[in-house]
């Protein structure tokens, strides 16, 4: 793997028109380089948000082989996927935030899942499996420390209809939901990919 | 606060708590409020439904069954049941119980395409015997048939088994189990001389793994998977590993959850088989002194029609049976073409799982207790697999001893006491005797006092086969008891219900409810079920359960031992036996059937007043004397002395079932080992004494490609099967509301990808259509079953979806039961299909 | 929370020549109620109680009475009190 | 007698005793007729979500589940009916607490918690649909042949 990286950054520095942009400009005007600067900036943020959202579709996603064979399996048999309304959860609706310094916050933890992808670290069902209470545990945190941010972006507590649910989730909502003495994510777990070994989480047994 | 309730409750909790502890209470301890309006009569009884054989109390109220629980004193259960068992107060109360027998009529005669109307029994018997008579007449004895279940009471076999053989002189009976477990049934006999497992449900309580072939335990047998979940989570070492073609509530509490293609257990036992002997861990002194070596024939058909091309292709069709000695090395080298690595490419399971796999059973040190059901029996190479199975066990010497143990479970409640030890297969006699031995025939012309020669010797016609007769016009006279198969035979629209129909032929059914099968009889006997009569069962780990008759059958319904009975008196042996036997034997002239084989000496031996005066015996008393225990005790002789031996029959009464050989008022539960079995001799460890040698054999086979397998037309595998909630063709499940509303009809669980790529969605209502047969049903995509892309599961149990109209009749060459696990089909939006149908 | 009530019975096997004073006993524990079974050592006791706790508890009493051998757990039912009238 | 008179009525209501025996949703019990027919699937039924306790048919029957149970995990990792259902649990949840007969393991040791042989719940408690049963069953309530004054019509068939 460590031999593949190399191998890409000698292709980088060895291509010429890479190696002519990043040799040091002889002379330039300050109002092109002000200018160049600024189109250069709008062209390398449009690029870099589009690439951004590129990679904030569930097909991206699954792309992996991880991803694709272990939790969006799950999902598959799951109300996220398919419902009355046809309206679907994909993975970054749950898992990436939809604000943007939260989302750059999170596509940087991501990128430990790329080096988890290169590595092979749960290339497998079963290593999967021996992690899955690690990576679920990361993501409980995460959406317990936000206030299950993502899960509000769609359920809006605010808009609920308590007469349209039934009266166990009614009266559980209005207890704890409303009350804000628990948040999303602490009732319902595994609703979208099977659980891990609950052991010791609160609220199991 | 109603007093009253608590009363009744205190009251019931006190009958409950006695029962259980085989306690009478005083009277005056039940004199409450009330009085006696609320004294409820419990009575111990097996359950209805699966081969599992749990105890449960009955309470009886005023001539009716009003609550039931799990019996608390019974060794199988320990007081669980299952929600079907839990249900079974309300099975006998479908409010379209038959009460009187039905005949199909016009113009006040019988007409194949009459409608059904009420007729008398005496009507019912009369026009029953003329068309019994009119086929013997012109065909003979081959002609008439009769398909009998494993849901028979003991007695209901037995004489029933008297009945075809010696009173009509025909084998052609065979019980529905040929669907269920001949696989085993045959492999046992093959493998050990015997039939029936050596092991015990205690070795639940003792194995360090359990593997599951071909299983769903958590829904088929969710009694002796709370055993299995029991040990589990309780002792961590311990790990399950399921093999499956899908996902289901099994691998839910599996460690090790092995997802294989469709008939690839086969590589992955051989593999296995290859693992062993590759890494030493094959138990030499064991192998050598207890075991044999033999070579099966190979590339031996399917068992569909002789005409058809795999028929035709197959070089043994014809002597699939046939094996041939071998030694070791020829054993080991077969198996050693089945490397992890082909293994894993022909099932499609990752290598580390298969290797995982073999460990379990290589660990000398690893107690294992391999499961199997119909993913196993209802195979096309189902004797094999059962093989093969054996193979490791015999191999590591992992067999009859507590927690070693290959376990054959089954799915009636007697497949094993009535198909099995009653011998109602149409091969077989009592006591695993087989119809072709002259020697066995004779011993059962004795017990039987019957003249010698009487008992025909060839073999009958099978479940399939005899669908496949009845269409063709060879088989005209037919009666059906206790089962639903025309719901449950394999592809009924073209070789069962044509039979059915077929001018030529008379066929009864014997139901207590209007099934798919009766409707499309002649006529329709109303049956009396379950407590409405005494009865015994034998269960998967040879227990034999008795009960008593507690509540009358409604109307005029009556017990299938009363209506074979009674059907017998309709024949004199002049008009049933040729002349030559006659002239022999004399005195046998112008004797009734019911003379001659029931009122013999031996069934009408014990007086009415050994019936528990507690109980009512409507049978024993119409003829005088205790049915049941003299056609028991006649069976029971059959087996005494070789390995079968039962107690007295007033013992089983009293206890909650014993497991067989009972010697010496003891029991049985590891056969064919020192210690445990008073048959095995004295510092010879293990003996398979079913066998002359008394040594078990390792049968070797390959691995063969399944009857039928999905190509770019038909491109899916279909799997049926059962759910929880239901037993078989739902006759008295669907009746029981809480059990109907828990699972409502049938459906087809899919792969939401295969789904997708049809664009269905869940719930959407498809055709699943075969080469054979087509239905329609609806799109499951989540639930308990999760299946992988390319296969499908649909259960049986649902009249409105005949699934077997699309299954295939394939059957293992050698046992002859059907495989209902694979077959190729492909599944179309149904509101396509109609609109391309329209054009 | 609105009331229940509990009733269960249990099957308290007894050394023979312990079953007086076991019944004895069970007359001081509350809501228990001796149905039969004192030949056979084997006792058919009621309990009626409010909490499932209490059951729990009664038949930890029975146990660890001298001469019981076990107290086994039958019948268990519970209802909300229906407060009629 | 009953005989007699019975004999007489055959003659002149086959076809009404005949409908009356067979008076169904015929193909949902009995197939088809003719069997050869082809029958549309029936839909799938609803799930039961009303949270409702159901009256049970006699006390030693397992109450069923008044909700949906989708996706509930009850594996190796995970038993999704205890979380509500355990004691523990309870107060928070509102659930009714698992009977204590479910604290005995199979040899009758009372435990602290939920017995290992009881842990799959769905084995005899099931959820229910809205569907409509198929036929009535005519099982009668012991309290209701207890307390004749309060006994409905009593079904004999």
């Amino acid at each position: 793997m460590a031999a593949g990286i190399a191998r890409a950054w000698g292709w980088f520095r060895g291509n010429s028109l890479i190696r002519t942009a990043l040799k040091p400009p002889v002379y330039l005007s300050l109002a092109f380089l002000t200018l160049g600067g600024f189109v250069a900036g709008v062209a390398f943020w449009g690029a870099f948000n589009t690439a951004l959202e590129a990679t904030n579709t569930e097909q991206f996603c699954v792309s992996c082989h991880e991803m694709e064979a272990n939790v969006f399996e799950e999902l598959k048999g799951t109300i996220h996927f398919t419902n009355r309304s046809g309206v679907r959860a994909t993975c970054p609706d749950c898992h990436v935030p939809h604000n943007w310094t939260d989302k750059i916050a999170r596509k940087m933890q991501a990128s430990k899942e790329v080096w988890g992808h290169i590595f092979g670290s749960i290339d497998t069902r079963e290593k999967f499996l021996s992690m899955r209470k690690h990576l679920a545990e990361r993501e409980w945190e995460r959406m317990k420390a936000n206030d299950s941010l993502e899960c509000r972006n769609c359920h809006s507590s605010e808009s609920m209809d308590l007469t349209k649910q039934n009266p166990r989730a009614a009266s559980a909502h209005e207890r704890f939901l409303f009350t804000s003495e628990k948040t999303c994510i602490d009732c319902h777990k595994g609703i979208a990919h099977r659980l891990p070994n609950m052991s010791g989480v609160p609220g199991w047994q | 606060m109603d007093l009253t309730r608590r009363t009744l409750l205190k009251t019931q909790a006190a009958a409950a708590a006695a029962a259980a502890a085989n306690v009478a209470l005083p009277v005056n301890a039940q004199n409450v409020p009330t009085g006696e309006d609320i004294q409820l009569q419990w009575s111990k009884a097996p359950c209805r439904f699966c081969g599992t054989g749990c105890g449960v109390m009955v309470a009886v109220k005023d001539g009716r069954v009003v609550a039931t629980h799990g019996d608390m004193q019974a060794e199988v259960n320990r007081g669980l049941n299952c929600v079907k068992g839990y249900f079974l107060s309300k099975i006998m109360y479908g409010k379209d119980r038959l009460t009187q027998p039905l005949l199909r009529m016009k113009n006040g005669q019988f007409a194949k395409d009459g409608e059904f109307q009420p007729v008398s029994w005496d009507r019912a018997f009369d026009e029953m015997a003329k068309q019994w008579k009119r086929v013997l007449k012109e065909k003979g004895p081959e002609a008439i048939g009769m398909f009998g279940s494993g849901q028979w009471t003991m007695w209901e076999g037995y004489a029933a088994s008297k009945l075809m053989r010696a009173g009509f002189r025909s084998n052609n009976l065979d019980p529905n189990a040929r669907h269920c477990m001949a696989s085993a049934a045959v492999t046992f006999i093959r493998t050990f001389g015997m039939d029936e497992p050596m092991g015990c449900y205690d070795d639940f309580e003792h194995a360090d793994a359990f593997v599951l072939w071909g299983s769903n335990m958590a829904e088929m047998h969710p009694i002796l998977w709370t055993r299995v979940t029991d040990r589990r989570l309780s002792h961590p070492h311990v790990k399950i590993a399921t093999l499956s073609t899908y996902e289901h509530r099994t691998t839910d509490l599996s460690d090790m959850s092995v997802i294989f293609k469709p008939n690839s257990d086969l590589a992955i036992l051989n593999y296995i088989a290859n693992y062993i002997i590759q890494n030493g861990a094959v138990n030499r002194e064991f192998v050598q002194r207890h075991c044999n070596f033999r070579l099966a024939n190979t590339d031996i058909g399917y068992g569909l029609r002789p005409d058809h091309v795999l028929e035709q292709r197959a070089q043994h069709a014809n002597d699939a049976q046939v094996s041939h000695a071998a030694s070791f090395e020829e054993y080991a080298k077969l198996v050693s073409q089945y490397t992890v690595e082909k293994a894993s490419e022909l099932s499609g399971v990752p290598k580390e799982q298969l290797e995982a796999l073999a460990r379990i059973y290589a660990d000398p040190k690893t107690k294992v207790m391999s499961l199997w059901t119909m993913g196993f029996n209802q195979h096309v190479r189902g004797v094999w697999a059962n093989h093969m199975v054996y193979n490791l066990h015999l191999l590591t010497g992992k067999i009859s001893e507590p927690g070693n143990s290959p376990f054959s479970l089954t799915g009636q409640p007697s497949a094993c006491g009535t198909a099995r030890e009653v011998g109602t297969f149409s091969h077989r006699l009592p006591a695993d005797m087989q119809v072709a031995n002259p020697e066995h025939r004779k011993h059962a012309e004795e017990i039987w006092k019957l003249p010698h020669g009487l008992l025909p010797g060839k073999v009958g016609y099978h479940a399939v086969q005899q669908d496949r007769m009845l269409k063709d016009g060879k088989l005209n006279a037919y009666w059906i008891m206790v089962n639903n198969n025309l719901q449950t035979a394999p592809n009924t629209n073209n070789e069962t219900y044509p039979g059915y129909r077929n001018p030529a032929n008379f066929v009864v059914v014997s139901d207590a409810y209007p099934t798919v099968t009766a409707m499309a009889a002649d006529l329709i006997l109303p049956a009396a079920m379950w407590v409405e009569k005494e009865g015994a069962y034998g269960n998967a780990e040879r227990r034999t359960h008795f009960w008593h008759q507690l509540v009358n059958a409604p109307g005029e319904a009556r017990s299938d031992l009363w209506q074979l009975m009674e059907f017998s008196k309709r024949f004199t042996t002049d008009e049933v036996w040729p002349a030559e036997i006659l002239n022999t034997h004399p005195d046998y002239k112008g004797k009734s059937l019911f003379d001659v084989l029931f009122r013999n000496g031996n069934v009408d031996k014990f007086p009415l007043s050994e019936i528990d005066p507690a109980y009512e015996n409507r049978e024993s008393k119409e003829y005088g004397f205790y049915v049941q225990k003299g056609l028991f005790e006649e069976f029971s002789r059959f087996g005494a002395g070789h390995g079968h031996d039962y107690a007295p029959f007033d013992t089983y009464h009293q206890v909650r079932g014993l497991r067989w050989p009972v010697v010496n008022g003891q029991e049985t539960r590891w056969r064919y080992r020192e210690g445990h079995d008073p048959y095995v001799e004295k510092g010879s460890g293990w003996q398979f004494y079913g066998n002359p040698d008394k040594k078990a054999n390792i049968v070797g086979a390959p691995y063969e490609p399944p009857a039928e397998a999905p190509d770019a037309e038909y491109d899916l595998w279909l799997v049926t099967g059962r759910v929880l909630e239901h037993w078989h063709s739902g006759s008295m499940t669907l009746r029981v509301p809480e059990l109907y509303k828990a699972f409502s009809g049938a459906v087809v669980f899919m792969h939401p990808d295969d789904a997708a790529k049809r664009g269905l969605r869940r719930g959407q209502e498809v055709r699943v259509v075969s080469r054979r047969g087509e239905i329609r049903s609806r799109i499951e995509i989540r639930g308990r079953n999760k299946v992988p892309p390319g296969l499908i599961f649909v259960p049986f149990f649902d009249a409105s979806q005949l699934i077997n109209k699309v299954t295939l009749d394939a059957t293992d060459p050698i046992s002859k039961q059907t495989d209902f696990k694979k077959c190729a089909v492909k599944v179309v939006a149904a509101a396509m299909a109609d609109a391309g149908g329209q054009q | 929370m609105s009331r229940e009530f509990h009733i269960s019975s249990l099957v308290v096997h007894s050394r023979p020549d312990r079953v007086p004073a076991i019944v004895e006993s069970l007359a001081s524990i509350e809501g228990a109620e001796l149905h039969g079974g004192a030949d056979a050592g084997k006792l058919i006791v009621t309990l009626e109680t409010e909490t499932e706790a209490q059951v729990v508890e009664r038949i930890n009493a029975i146990q660890l009475h001298d001469g019981v051998l076990a107290a086994t757990l039958v019948f268990h039912h519970f209802e909300p009190v229906q407060e009629r009238e | 007698m009953r005989r007699g008179i019975f004999a007489c009525l055959v003659g002149i209501v086959p076809f009404l005793a005949a409908g009356a025996i067979f008076a169904q949703d015929a193909p949902r019990l009995r197939g088809p007729e003719p069997f050869t027919k082809e029958t549309p699937a029936p839909p799938m039924q609803r799930q039961v979500t009303n949270d409702v306790r159901v009256r049970r048919n006699y006390p030693d029957q397992p109450p069923v589940i008044p909700h949906s149970i989708e996706g509930y995990a009850v594996d190796l990792n995970a038993n999704k009916c205890m979380s509500c259902h355990a004691r523990k649990f309870t107060q928070e949840s509102q659930a009714p607490m698992i009977s204590i007969t479910h604290y005995q393991d199979r040899v009758g040791n009372t435990l602290g918690g939920l017995a290992p042989r009881r842990y799959v719940c769905v084995a005899c408690h099931v959820p229910q649909t809205d569907a409509k049963p198929l036929v009535e069953n005519i099982f009668t309530d012991m309290d209701a042949l207890a307390e004749p004054e309060r006994q409905p019509q009593r079904g004999r068939h």
